[in-house]
């Protein structure tokens, strides 16, 4: 009744056994053996990782400093998985699409969407600062896994139409045990859809830490029992992650059919600025994982590789300066706030019932007006 | 020729994709059976697989599905197979379907269809006759569209498809197999006019989908009491026709608001509040209900004592605060 | 002593839980974190990982876990960590915790609490401020909650948890910090007793939750203008204390409800619909409502524009019909 | 960062190859590598079984029957499950409890419950018609999936008041693919939750078949996932499924966590009476599956081992008639219809609106009893 031998079977589906690796700690190439059987990327693709890495990093201090001025409502920190996200962002084309989640905000700066559009839902102006259609990057994702199925008819809906067109869909440990998250990876599977699930495993869900969240081998095991190939790396390991993400959008956009990849990562900081992260982790757990800093890790190796010069550090540092001294001022402007504004795009045209509410909210604020001047 | 309900949607179903290549149909069963109600019958056949197909059984997956497929030129129609398995949706449309427009300031739009096959009358076992309406009406966003007549059904479903926002398009189980003999094609104005069903004086009934029927007969009977009664059917909750009700209702002087919901919080419950503030007064009595009682959905034994019957309606207008009633007063 | 509301919530938990050891709390980061809002703080120390404990994040999966658990001798009390967040759980909701003890006659009876975060005024992004109690309370078989003070927080939770069926207890993010000098425990009459919250005698506001605090400023602002203002808190949505109601209103012949839940089909209607009913012939104008606008929920800079406020609860005063208002009739 | 050699490491957690099958289509012995290590069962259990499926088999005929006489809203045939319902509660102790579908009807009578309250659903008089505390059997359940986590929270409290409970979990091929499948699983996993879900894979999820349900090698490779042990067993193939659940049940109640068990099978009948079969399958692939008929494989078997007489298939025959004598003059009784019974247990005490409308209701109906007279 089982085929378990097709080209679906167990042994194709399965990750491998530990996670990818090809630096160790200190940045130096490891054994061939943990590279899965995956290809060394290219060395300037590792330079322009970097690059996007530094900024991506600064982009996010700034946006943390931010929190602190008053000018962010909130700030879930890209901290420590800077490697996936600037990775997950990297191995996309401009015609693929990016389903990203409320924790993703560096990966949206890395796709080349503007400081501060990507910082729009934060600072409270409005629910998604830029567009998703120009960017093709779907808004920031806050009910967790609930993306995943839009994520899977948007690249069916594309292959139907003949596009080359693949989705990476970004989803947290945490997100993995919604039921949307199984419902999705199966319709990818059924629908053969062109997705990359990219599983950003940073050990934590707020407080939840991973062995609360599932009693797996890993989360990449999940792929299986949807028939999806899966592969599991180490999320810190930008090298490594290049290798697997770029080996996985290329078969996904072959028409292999779905792919699932867990990177095995990190969360430095707080869960959010408001988050007392004291309460539920060991500093000296945090400690172990500066060890294991992305940056550092793919630094130390391109500069041994003879990959990475001063000169381009300090090209890099200083486009993340450069980055940071553009959006800071634009978000030190309070935003306009156009009372009309809430009663557009409900719908394409408002209802008469809207545009009542509507008069009558313009027609405080033109009293309140009134009395402020 | 008669057609029934079921076969009008069906040929709305069958247009639409005639008209429109982006127009794609799916959900449980509704390749080639044809849904458990056959209103997808032979879709797939005239269409192929890749049009009209079955999917996996999750229907926040299929939810999720056809937003995806929106943001990618397709126009979804998804069936949910019965209310009550409409609910394991509800993230996806009270977050997602509600707001994909609003949230991104219009850059996304969803044409999309979520029909739903609701309400009782059908004898069907628990979680088969839910009405579950009210939920959706409440929720920003969406439009809430349900069919009374056989055209109704076709023309609705027709302009809920060709509609540029998300649709939740409610089925009246009871009614699917009721008849007509009205030819196909009929089109009638677009989302959010009501239509007077029974044109009358004394007394507005509102209602809709598969109340319209229950307040027609409640008319008729009425005019044994020498009672003329008007019946609006809303044809759709969002957006919502106030100034025809509102019309009505200043001429008559009296309303009844007839919904199979759970009066509790329902809709009907927001039409009897909109009366009695735009009509406040031209009323000669107060606004009142006659809803589903608020219990779980009884057994198929039971339910016709939860549903609203002529005789409970007839009881409410008598509660009208009639001097004397008409008849008498002739 | 000064207690938030936060910590009367606590207590209260606490308190439940050395009553009765069947009492257990779980839910997303309620363990050692003590939840988001720190309503379960240090909970999980004093009775231990067994009592009190973390879940995988999945909304449906912990109301069913529940479910479970209160089938065999446990009373669950469960936190949802958003409004919105417990729309997953929606379907185990509405099918199956509204539903058991009826599905089987009494058989398998519910005691647990669903507890909710809710409303908006927090300033939190999308998805983090919807009020969802109506869609709860158009489900019968469950019981909706909400206190609007530090006392009834204590109170009618402890009720909730002592209560047999299950308890949807909706907690107004907004007033989590707000503050009482009364010490606890204190103890209210159980689930379904209004509170006059403030007497008056010219108009009646029906209020709960987190727009207690607007009505009751804009009761008090209201004096300016002579007007003598009764504040209802419902305290429990269901069941209604419809007899509170009923009495103000019949004295003051003048109602308006406040809620922040989309005014569309809301419980506002409901409340709106049920007082034009029963006090029809004492009513001197139209029940009116201030609710939340028919949009999502919007982003927090524009959410002072959305939630009832004391100045739009005064427009609608002054829209009561008033000949002249008491103060100039003086 | 993962262990992936601990105990329940992925090699522990795969079902077998290809499913466990101790008999052939003709009842004989499969070889012992079909026998994936597991013990054939003790030939008196098994002639048990085979008692009840016949009896099982004469409920589900007259149940049918009883649509045709209108005697029931509706029936979903257990016919070619029997194997799978009766081994899945022959292998429960009395204290375990039962989590069943709207499908498993002749588990129910299995089990001991009256078929007339068993059929109470069915024929419309009321939601469940049996005592689910009394009986330890759960309502029917008919929201796909969504009794699962009901199965794990009700086990793992048993486990908490130090009870020797396991809770048997049933789902079709269609409801595994429900988020609330994932989310109990997982839950089972995560709180060690002593459940065995038993998935009823009968190929067709009313028309729509396995292969759009799901791209996995089998559903039992959903296991690993979560951590969770599976197995795969033909079941049409008594005798394995006895050998392969009493194993399930014996080890999760020895506290080695839960387990999935996937059952081949096949649905013989239409989904409901109300559903033309016609449409979608052919009736050369049910003529298949009759020669794989699980009783008569059965039949065989124990014919041919010695352990099933004539007089014993006639006692079986015999009691199944008998039953079935008992309850059609029951069935053809008109339940009593009381209009106040819906009002009752909404709540413990009902509210003052609840009164109301009782109050209403019941008038109407003396009304109505009135002019009846
Ligand atoms: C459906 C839903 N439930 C709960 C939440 C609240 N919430 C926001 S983030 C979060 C933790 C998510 O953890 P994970 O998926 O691991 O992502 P991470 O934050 O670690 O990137 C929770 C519980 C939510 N956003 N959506
Ligand atoms: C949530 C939900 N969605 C849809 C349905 C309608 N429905 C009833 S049975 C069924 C097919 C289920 O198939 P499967 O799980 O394979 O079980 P089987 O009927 O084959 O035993 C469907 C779609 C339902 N009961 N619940
Ligand atoms: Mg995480
Ligand atoms: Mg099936």
């Amino acid at each position: 009744m089982v085929a378990p031998t097709d080209e679906r079977g167990p042994r194709g589906l399965l990750p491998s056994v530990s996670p990818v690796r090809f630096l160790t700690v200190d940045g130096e190439l490891t054994e061939l053996d943990e590279h899965g059987g995956y290809q060394l990327p290219p060395a300037e693709r590792l330079a322009t990782v970097y690059h996007q890495m530094v900024v991506g990093r600064h982009f996010d201090t700034e946006a943390t400093n931010l929190t602190k001025l008053g000018r962010l409502a909130v700030y879930p920190s890209s901290r420590g998985q800077e490697a996936c996200q600037v990775a997950g962002v990297a191995v996309l084309g401009a015609q693929d699409w990016l389903f990203p989640t409320y924790r993703d905000t560096v990966a949206l700066v890395t796709r080349g969407i503007d400081p501060v559009e990507a910082l729009g839902l934060l600072r409270g102006d409005w629910h998604c600062g830029y567009d998703p259609v120009a960017t093709r990057t779907a808004p920031q994702c806050t009910p967790l896994g609930t993306h995943l199925p839009h994520a899977v008819g948007l690249a069916y809906a594309a292959r139907r139409r003949g596009e080359d067109l693949v989705a990476m869909a970004f989803v947290g440990d945490g997100g993995t045990s919604e039921g949307d998250f199984h419902e999705a990876l199966n319709f990818a599977a059924v629908f053969d859809a062109p997705v990359v699930f990219l599983v950003q495993n940073n050990r934590y869900a707020i407080s939840v830490p991973l062995s609360r969240q599932s009693a797996a081998p890993s989360l990449a095991h999940k792929g299986i029992g949807y028939g999806i190939r899966s592969e599991q790396v180490d999320g810190n390991d930008a090298v490594a992650l290049m290798a697997v993400l770029s080996a996985a959008v290329e078969s996904v956009r072959s028409g292999a059919g779905p792919m699932l990849v867990e990177a095995h990562t990190y969360r430095m900081e707080a869960h959010t600025n408001a988050d007392p992260v004291d309460r539920y982790r060991d500093a000296s757990e945090v400690a172990e994982w500066v060890e294991r800093d992305p940056l550092r890790r793919l630094e130390r190796y391109l500069r041994a590789a003879g990959e990475l010069s001063d000169a381009d550090v300090q090209a890099a540092e200083h486009a993340a300066e450069e980055l940071v001294t553009w959006m800071r001022p634009r978000m030190n402007v309070d935003p306009v706030v156009d009372p009309a504004a809430m009663f557009e795009h409900v719908y394409a045209e408002p209802t008469a019932q809207l545009i009542d509410q509507r008069d009558m909210v313009v027609a405080e604020a033109d009293l309140l007006a009134g009395e402020d001047r | 020729m008669t057609t029934t309900m079921v076969q009008a949607l069906n040929t709305a179903l069958r247009d639409a994709m005639r008209a429109d290549e982006s127009v794609v149909v799916f959900g449980e069963d509704v390749g080639v059976l044809g849904g458990v109600f056959r209103v997808t019958d032979s879709l797939a056949d005239e269409f192929g697989a890749d049009r009209c197909f079955d999917t996996p059984l999750a229907e926040s997956g299929i939810t999720g599905f056809a937003i995806g497929m929106a943001m990618r030129g397709f126009r979804p129609v998804i069936e949910m197979q019965f209310d009550s398995f409409a609910y394991p949706a509800f993230e996806q449309v009270a977050s997602h379907v509600a707001k994909l427009r609003n949230r991104t300031r219009g850059a996304l739009e969803l044409p999309m269809v979520i029909r739903i096959p609701y309400g009782g009358g059908i004898g069907g076992v628990e979680h088969h006759s839910d009405s579950s309406e009210s939920h959706y009406a409440h929720l920003p966003g969406l439009k809430v569209v349900t069919p009374a007549t056989v055209e109704d059904a076709y023309s609705l479903l027709r302009s809920s498809i060709d509609d540029p926002d998300p649709v939740v398009f409610m089925e009246p189980k009871k009614l699917y197999w009721s008849k007509s003999d009205t030819a196909l094609p009929v089109r009638a104005p677009g989302l959010g006019a009501a239509r007077i069903a029974r044109p009358g004086g004394d007394v507005t009934f509102v209602a809709y989908g598969p109340s319209v029927p229950v307040a027609l007969d409640a008319a008729e009977a009425a005019t044994e009491q020498g009672l003329d009664i008007e019946v609006i059917d809303l044809r759709s909750l969002v957006p919502l026709d106030d100034a025809a009700i509102e019309a009505s209702v200043n001429r008559t002087g009296r309303c009844v608001v007839i919904s199979e919901a759970h009066s509790f919080a329902g809709i009907a419950a927001e039409l009897v509040a909109r009366v009695q503030q735009r009509c406040f007064y031209s009323l000669q009595a107060p606004v009142l209900r006659v809803a589903g009682l608020d219990i779980p959905y009884p057994p198929p034994l039971y339910e016709h004592l939860y549903l609203p019957s002529v005789d409970r309606v007839l009881d409410v207008v008598d509660q009208l605060e009639w001097d004397e009633l008409p008849n008498r007063a002739v």
